[in-house]
């Protein structure tokens, strides 16, 4: 098991990060990668100059190991890798990219959909969009709870 | 009765009131978390709303404790709204 | 919406078409990628030192097609690009690319699913393995058979 | 009764018994597509086996079409064992 979990402040290009973790496979049959974008405007319309996340010391990143080691235990995965911006992102932006492998492609479906699910709602992250008409805190939608909700109800 | 100032960090939406961080007279045997949110919330009143919702996580120590936890003089004390990452 | 579907026999770079894709957004904010890589050993251990797919004239590129048509109007995705070899693949190279950008992540997910699960059942293409010690006609397996059935069960 | 020769292509394991494609005496007025399975297994016996497990699809044309379908000389005509993508 190899599990890649990095939090930066950098921008970062999905598709390098989807090259490195294929160039790492050793003879796995499926990766599945999720990416992340900023939007440009918020659920309501509002333009969206920036979405600014905000992370606490080391709290934020043992939250996003433990995640990734929930989902190796959960599912037959044999690599992961996550990485999740802080910072001010500009729309259009990654703010977070996911990657599993496994041997074959349920196991490296579900796993990172269970990782963006619970990053979503447990990652110690807090988020706001900044627009010319102020700042609004976004927290996880009724939608985010129902998706997170779909692990606990169903343990396979 | 001896105290001490503690220093709480507040993050997310919790800074927006009064800044990033605000300082709570601790007595030196500690106080459990939510006695110290109650604590916050009359001394800085404009928190209080905030801190009543029973949605405030407390983290001390680089560790999110539940509300019974006794937070002591020097520990690293954080106040997490609800978290969303992604 | 944007659909891209394409056949080919040349290797491609996984990595360099989620890096079009993702050039291509125009606002989304979820992008799931699946790739599926030729593996070097069969279900039962044997080496496998080819995986030669065959297709038929224009009938396979028509049944892709068809397949991203349908993924378009059952989920709520805004572009889909789906790429699949045929001819001979060594072990680890890319035998099929699919990726799908949504507003929100839980259509993207279910659409890549989706078209993968449609793709190993209802494609026009014979998988053949090659290796030292003969060749080996390889049908939709149980499972795959089981992961389709999934779709119309659950008419969402 | 006049009849011409039809070719028909073989995919997949389909053309491990006799190649890739097989040549079939076919009526001037065609044949359905079950029948001409029946009729390729009798002139072609080691296809037999394969042809009458009910799995083969019949592609006329580039279309794949239903077994009552009548096939007519000039026809495109392709036999498609059981598919398999990715």
């Amino acid at each position: 098991m190899t599990s890649h979990v990095e939090l930066t402040e950098a921008g970062f290009d999905p598709a390098a990060r989807l090259a490195a973790f294929t160039a790492s496979l050793d003879g796995e049959g499926a990766v599945v990668s999720f990416t992340g974008h900023a939007r440009g405007a918020a659920k309501d319309g509002r333009p969206v100059a920036a979405l600014v996340l905000e992370s606490y010391r080391g709290v934020t990143l043992a939250s996003m190991q433990s995640i990734a080691a929930d989902a190796h235990a959960r599912f037959n995965i044999t690599r992961s890798h996550v990485v999740h911006r802080c910072g001010a992102i500009r729309p259009g932006e990654a703010i977070v990219f996911v990657a599993t492998a496994s041997a074959h492609r349920r196991a490296a479906f579900e796993a990172a959909d269970y990782l963006m699910d619970r990053l979503k709602t447990e990652a110690v992250f807090w988020k706001r969009e900044d627009g010319p008409d102020g700042s609004r805190w976004i927290e996880p939608t009724e939608a985010d709870q129902a998706d997170l909700a779909r692990w606990t109800a169903k343990q396979d | 009765m001896a105290s001490t100032t503690l220093r709480i960090e507040l993050c997310g939406r919790l800074a927006e009131a009064c800044g990033r961080e605000v300082d709570l007279d601790l007595p030196e045997a500690g106080l459990p978390v939510a006695a110290l949110l109650t604590a916050l919330g009359d001394v800085y009143p404009v928190l209080g709303d905030a801190l009543g919702r029973g949605r405030i996580r407390a983290c001390v120590n680089e560790t999110i404790v539940p509300p019974a936890t006794v937070v002591r003089p020097g520990d690293q004390v954080a106040l997490f709204p609800p978290v969303s990452g992604g």
